[in-house]
């Protein structure tokens, strides 16, 4: 059978090898943790918790600020030692709560758990908003966000993101594997929540033993797991429902306009908890892997867990790492050291050592039209990026720059080593500038 | 020969009708000062007035009553030009250069990691704030010498910008390329500049920079009133820089310069071309 | 810190391919239709294909050093252009001709416009029809093959094309006898420049591309199947005066512009639909040169004039992005 | 119908005004930095052209010829394409002032354009009749729109390009159309005449 997919894209070298049959491992508390206030897309937290004082595990340390921001809470219990900037994996210093852990792990007071067949819609929705949930898959976006679609646009079907494209990552399958039941309860919540019954849960068709798993467990339920063909980038969100329902999402719209909503299934597992068990979002599943590293895993890390220490828990390094990437080969980002901590967003961390760092120069374009062939937005990055470089940005406009999900296939896919999208996101950024600016 | 005469005539008569016809037809009305003002002004489009480029800003002098006195490029000449054509007192403009203030290349000052990728300043300075460890020094990239419409700045070997004083008229366009702030308009006559941006404690500038300022103080006292130090970065007090030149030589990390004397080390720009202007030209 | 890491945008990843790697599969996918050359016109072949090769890399070094350019012989463009600039020549041409074929193609069509990646036309390409303008006596002075030879006196003879092409100019019909050759023409017994020759050559050269993914099947595919179909069509309608299809795809220069010199990336069309209107224009304008304009050969004018039209077909093919609406009225 | 045919396909890719007669070239050079004003310029072109050809023809035919005065064609044709141009001119400011700036100096000068007073006078010189005379301006107009659009677009692409410093500008557009006109002669030969 022709599996599900969408046009353009291309094949990475997955390198799952390293983690996939690695069962979840729980990372040990560090001394201390370094929980950022900015771990979402949208206003950071404002902490309400000074240097000093004693918290518990799962308490509030930084509020919501806004519409589009959720509340940061205490990883583990112990003492703040410091509310101030600390680097973050955005690459700056940014405010931080630095706790020192005591050891003792003692959880607060969590919130009371609700019974989904009971609770209303707006219960369900404040609490996913006050456990901090977003999105799980790297792109943090505050998940009760998503999840309060305006009444003007019906949505009729859920999907569960269990691709997990990226080359290298496996912390979605170890959780389908190992986590099903938590799926299906948040799978649950979701359905509560929007009101739908059709569902989709999209995993690629190179994790045969989670579609399995899935497959068994969603035998008797609204859901239907698709196995898609393998191919980056399948779980891209418009890629995604592209695939599996065939709708595609207007440029510049999202996928509400089509009457969908996608989550990834670390983000369902986590609504599970907060509605189900009154647990905030303290923690995640990340993969460790790399050639750097002597063994790569799949942990569980605490928010705020330093980088090394995850390092360490893997057995520290084989050779001295050239690039430290947090996220997936293709968008995660660089790290400048190992002292950054682990946010909500960590789905990964790579250590590349320096035969993966290609330090080859650019040559000039050739206009093989490989990027155009890859590109699964349609337009033509190679053209964008010749105007980006010149400051042409209404050119770079009329040809659908802002159009790019950034996935990196062209630049993947460059003969001559440009940094197309690079470009393309350097011509962006000038676009939206000059239209905030107007 | 009268055949000749009339049948030309009469062509002509015909197409002259016509014309007028039109002319009445689509009539578009064009102040002719626009056209004049146009006429005066450098051409670069440079964007220095803070409209889109020079037909942009004839309008707006005509139509809205913007100030003549905007055009950097075209200098007071322009400005008495435009004034007179609009019958408006020409107002002064202090004459501005801009002036890079760093002197940290390669060379001289570290950087925090290896920049792989678009080499241009606004790309890089989004990958962990800029592979240079100063927060205020030029990435030397070249940003700024691409956006420049009159070919005023060089990148030196080492990873700086240089700013020619004799082709920089003063539009801004680097300013507004720069993502670091490290180029700064200065008035023209002043030469004396601190060519450094870090406004960290010394002990820091020193870890990361042989050339930036470390807020000692010595300036300041050497040469008085020249200086002032504002978040442990000097500065030249331009009303008094010609009293400045003291503080030059007693700077122990070399971060003063006069341009009038020459420019930063690997520039092919010469002092020799840069005399400055005779004090307070406007 | 003692070494320090390595930062930047995402991806950091890459598939590896280069184009040094590309050129260098051209290269090797020329290199059967180039023995052929070799084997059928002997010494003078291979003259021609060193002078032409040499003589490219020889001017790209000269530009590049002239215009302080860094060094880019390496990435093997400028040989792929030397080698495809002979296989465009009979094997018959001068030294001196070479050479100015070599100087047009890297220096004129090439090095001015800024080097790789930039030229709008096919180098080798303007420079054989600047040959053929200035020089047409030697540019059409074929030798008939001969095996091995080592002599640089050989026997004229005039390509399949040219034959037909007289035949209807002076008597109004074909020759009579021209079917017979396909054998011969397939594999590359019969007059002609050096890469025109071998049919069964070429078609390996080009399939091994498609193979290795450095071209794609969309402008081969569509400028033969626009041969075929057009002048399918001519000789249907009056088969005495328009030879047929097989014909045209055998003979003359069209294997060789269809499966190496349409596909040169940097003169082409980036989209797969930009492709396919290439190959359809230059399918036409092959047959109708060939049938009705005062060239024997429409190969190489077909591909400059497609090539001139690049930028346009790229600007109104561009694929539908996703998620393209139609503005509602 | 078959002569028209030839004489469009003739004056649009054998004959082309700009690339095999070399008319024209000044608008050919100044205004094909951008495919719009190309178009644009192209279109101001044409209908300049077929009118002129209208005009004058009727003007040789009824106005000089009867009159014995054919030593004035010179300037009773160049009188019309004048008045003409200057019509478009004004139509052009009023409707589209983006285009009328992007063409600038180049508008008024179509009136000296070689092209369009070189129609007038082909089309008298070969003695066509009056639907040819309108046949053969249509075809040589589109002939010169094809050859600006083209020329536009590889300038375009030329534009993105680090042509070496002497190079840039006219002279390199100035080659680019010598190949462009290299690759028209294919068409050499394609219809007698």
């Amino acid at each position: 059978m022709q599996l599900k997919t969408f046009p353009g894209g291309l094949h990475p070298p997955d390198n799952k090898q390293w983690s996939a049959h690695k069962p979840i491992e729980d990372c040990p508390l560090p001394e201390e943790l370094v929980v950022p206030l900015g771990q979402h897309i949208g206003a950071p937290a404002v902490p309400c918790v000074a240097v000093g004082d004693l918290v518990k595990r799962g308490q509030v340390i930084g509020e919501a600020k806004g519409f589009v921001s959720v509340p940061v809470h205490a990883p583990t219990s112990g003492e703040v030692i410091a509310v101030e900037d600390r680097p973050h994996p955005m690459g700056r210093d940014l405010p931080a709560v630095v706790i020192r852990a005591d050891g003792e792990d003692a959880w607060g007071d969590l919130l009371a758990p609700l019974d989904i067949a009971i609770a209303g819609i707006d219960e369900l929705r404040q609490r996913i908003l006050s456990c901090g949930i977003v999105g799980m898959g790297g792109a943090t976006f505050p998940a009760h966000v998503k999840l309060s679609p305006p009444d003007e646009k019906p949505i009729d079907t859920l999907i569960l993101n269990g691709v997990e494209c990226e080359p290298f990552l496996t912390a979605d399958h170890r959780l389908m594997l190992e986590e099903s039941d938590r799926i299906l309860s948040g799978i649950a919540v979701l359905q509560k929540i929007l009101g739908v019954r059709q569902t989709f849960i999209g995993i690629e068709a190179n994790k045969p033993d989670a579609i399995e798993r899935l497959s068994r467990a969603c035998a008797d339920l609204p859901v239907e797991v698709i196995p898609l063909e393998v191919k980056y980038p399948q779980g891209a969100e418009k890629q995604l429902i592209l695939a599996c329902v065939g709708r595609e999402v207007p440029s510049g719209g999202l996928p509400m306009d089509v009457g969908v909503v996608v989550q990834n299934v670390g983000t369902c597992a986590a609504i599970a908890d907060a509605v189900l068990r009154g647990i905030p979002l303290i923690e995640r599943i990340a993969t460790i892997s790399g050639p750097a590293l002597v063994e790569a895993k799949n942990l569980r890390v605490r928010i705020g867990t330093p980088l090394r220490k995850l390092v360490e828990v893997c057995g520290g390094t084989r050779v001295e790492p050239a690039k430290i990437i947090m996220g997936g080969p293709m968008m995660g980002m660089t790290q400048l050291s190992l002292e950054v901590p682990a946010i909500r967003g960590t789905s990964g961390l790579l250590l590349f050592t320096a035969d993966q760092v290609s330090t080859r120069p650019e040559g000039p374009c050739i206009r093989c039209g490989r990027c155009v062939r890859a590109c699964p937005a349609h337009i033509l990055p190679t053209t964008i990026a010749a105007y980006a470089r010149l400051d042409l940005f209404e050119e770079a406009e009329a040809y659908n720059a802002l159009d790019c999900i950034e996935c990196g296939c062209c630049t993947y896919s460059c003969p001559a080593a440009l940094p197309l999208v690079q470009s393309i996101r350097y011509a962006k950024n000038a676009i939206l500038a000059k239209r905030r600016k107007v | 020969m009268i055949a000749a005469v009339i049948s030309l005539g009469g062509i002509g008569l015909a197409a002259a009708v016509a014309l007028g016809v039109a002319a009445k037809k689509f009539a578009v009305e064009v102040d002719p000062r626009e056209a004049a003002i146009l006429e005066v002004l450098s051409g670069a489009n440079c964007g220095a007035c803070g409209l889109p480029g020079c037909s942009a800003y004839a309008k707006a002098v005509v139509e809205e009553g913007v100030p003549a006195n905007l055009c950097s490029p075209g200098g007071q000449a322009t400005i008495e030009a435009i004034a007179a054509i609009m019958g408006v007192a020409a107002e002064a403009m202090v004459p501005q250069v801009a002036v890079v203030r760093c002197q940290g290349d390669n060379r001289k000052a570290k950087n925090k990691f290896h920049y792989l990728g678009l080499q241009d300043c606004n790309a890089a300075q989004r990958i962990a704030d800029g592979p240079k460890t100063c927060p205020g020094g030029c990435l030397g990239l070249g940003s700024c010498e691409r956006v420049c419409p009159f070919g005023a700045i060089e990148m030196t070997a080492d990873g700086i910008a240089v700013i020619s004083r004799d082709k920089c008229t003063g539009c801004k366009k680097c300013v507004a390329a720069c993502p670091r702030n490290v180029i700064a308009m200065t008035p023209r006559p002043a030469t004396v500049h601190v060519l450094c941006n870090s406004h960290d404690k010394g002990a820091v500038v020193r870890k990361y920079c042989e050339v930036g300022c470390i807020g000692c103080q010595i300036c300041k006292k050497t040469a008085p009133g020249a200086y002032l130090i504002e978040d442990f970065l000097a500065r030249v007090v331009y009303e008094q820089e010609q009293d400045a030149a003291p503080g030059i030589e007693k700077c122990p990390t070399k971060c003063i310069r006069d341009f009038a004397l020459g420019y930063p080390e690997g520039s092919s720009f010469k002092a020799a071309e840069s005399r400055p202007e005779p004090e307070h030209a406007a | 810190m003692a070494n320090q890491l390595y930062l930047s945008s995402s991806p950091h990843f890459s598939s590896g391919e280069s184009t040094d790697r590309l050129m260098r599969q051209v290269i090797y996918a020329l290199l059967p239709a180039a023995a052929v050359s070799v084997y059928m016109f002997g010494l003078p072949a291979l003259v021609t294909l060193l002078i032409c090769t040499l003589a490219s890399i020889g001017f790209e070094a000269v530009c590049q050093k002239l215009m302080g350019r860094p060094r880019t012989l390496g990435d093997g463009s400028a040989a792929l252009t030397g080698i495809l600039l002979a296989l465009n020549l009979p094997a018959s041409s001068p030294w001196w001709m070479s050479l100015i074929g070599a100087f047009v193609a890297i220096v004129i069509a090439k090095q001015i416009y800024g080097g790789l990646g930039c030229n709008p036309f096919n180098p080798a390409l303007v420079a054989r029809v600047v040959l053929l303008i200035s020089f047409p006596v030697q540019m059409t002075r074929w030798t008939a093959p001969a095996p091995l030879s080592l002599s640089f006196d050989s026997v004229t003879s005039a390509t399949p094309l040219g034959q037909a092409k007289e035949a209807v100019m002076l008597h109004g019909a074909l020759p009579a006898d021209l079917a017979a050759g396909f054998g011969d023409f397939f594999l590359g017994r019969m007059g002609g420049s050096l890469g025109e020759v071998s049919a069964l050559a070429l078609l390996l050269g080009g399939l091994y591309l498609i193979w290795k993914k450095v071209i794609t099947w969309h402008t081969p595919v569509s400028y033969l199947a626009t041969v075929v179909v057009f002048s399918g069509i001519f000789w249907l309608v009056d088969g005495t005066r328009y030879p047929d299809p097989l014909f045209h795809l055998l003979t003359g220069g069209l294997l060789l512009g269809a499966f190496f010199m349409a596909t040169d990336m940097v003169t082409t069309p980036v989209t797969p639909r930009g492709m396919l209107v290439f190959g359809v224009g230059c399918g036409l304008l092959t047959v109708l040169i060939r049938l009705f304009g005062g060239y024997p050969e429409g190969v190489s004018f077909a591909i400059l004039l497609m090539n001139a039209a690049t930028p346009l077909i790229d600007r109104y093919t561009q694929p539908k992005k996703f998620g393209f609406v139609l503005e509602k009225a | 119908m078959v002569e028209l045919i030839l004489i469009l396909i003739s004056a649009i890719f054998v004959n082309n005004f700009v690339l095999a007669r070399f008319l024209g070239i000044c608008p050919f050079l100044g205004v094909s930095k951008k495919v719009e004003t190309a178009l644009g310029m192209g279109m101001a072109v044409t209908f300049v052209m077929t009118v002129a050809a209208v005009v004058t023809w009727l003007i040789q035919y009824f106005i000089l010829i009867p009159f014995n005065i054919e030593y004035l064609q010179t300037i009773a044709f160049i009188l019309v394409i004048a008045s003409l141009v200057q019509l478009v001119e004004m139509v052009i400011q009023k409707v589209s002032p983006v285009l009328y700036q992007s063409l600038g100096i180049f508008l008024p000068l179509i009136t000296t354009n070689c092209a369009v007073l070189g129609l007038a006078v082909l089309n008298i010189q070969k003695g066509y009749s009056f639907l040819e005379s309108v046949v053969f301006a249509i075809g040589a107009a589109l002939g010169f729109t094809l050859a600006m659009v083209l020329f536009a677009g590889l300038r375009e692409r030329i534009d993105l390009c680090p042509v070496p410093k002497s190079f840039r500008g006219t002279a390199i557009a100035l080659v680019t159309a010598g190949l462009l006109s290299l690759a028209f002669m294919g068409f050499a030969g394609l219809v007698k005449g």
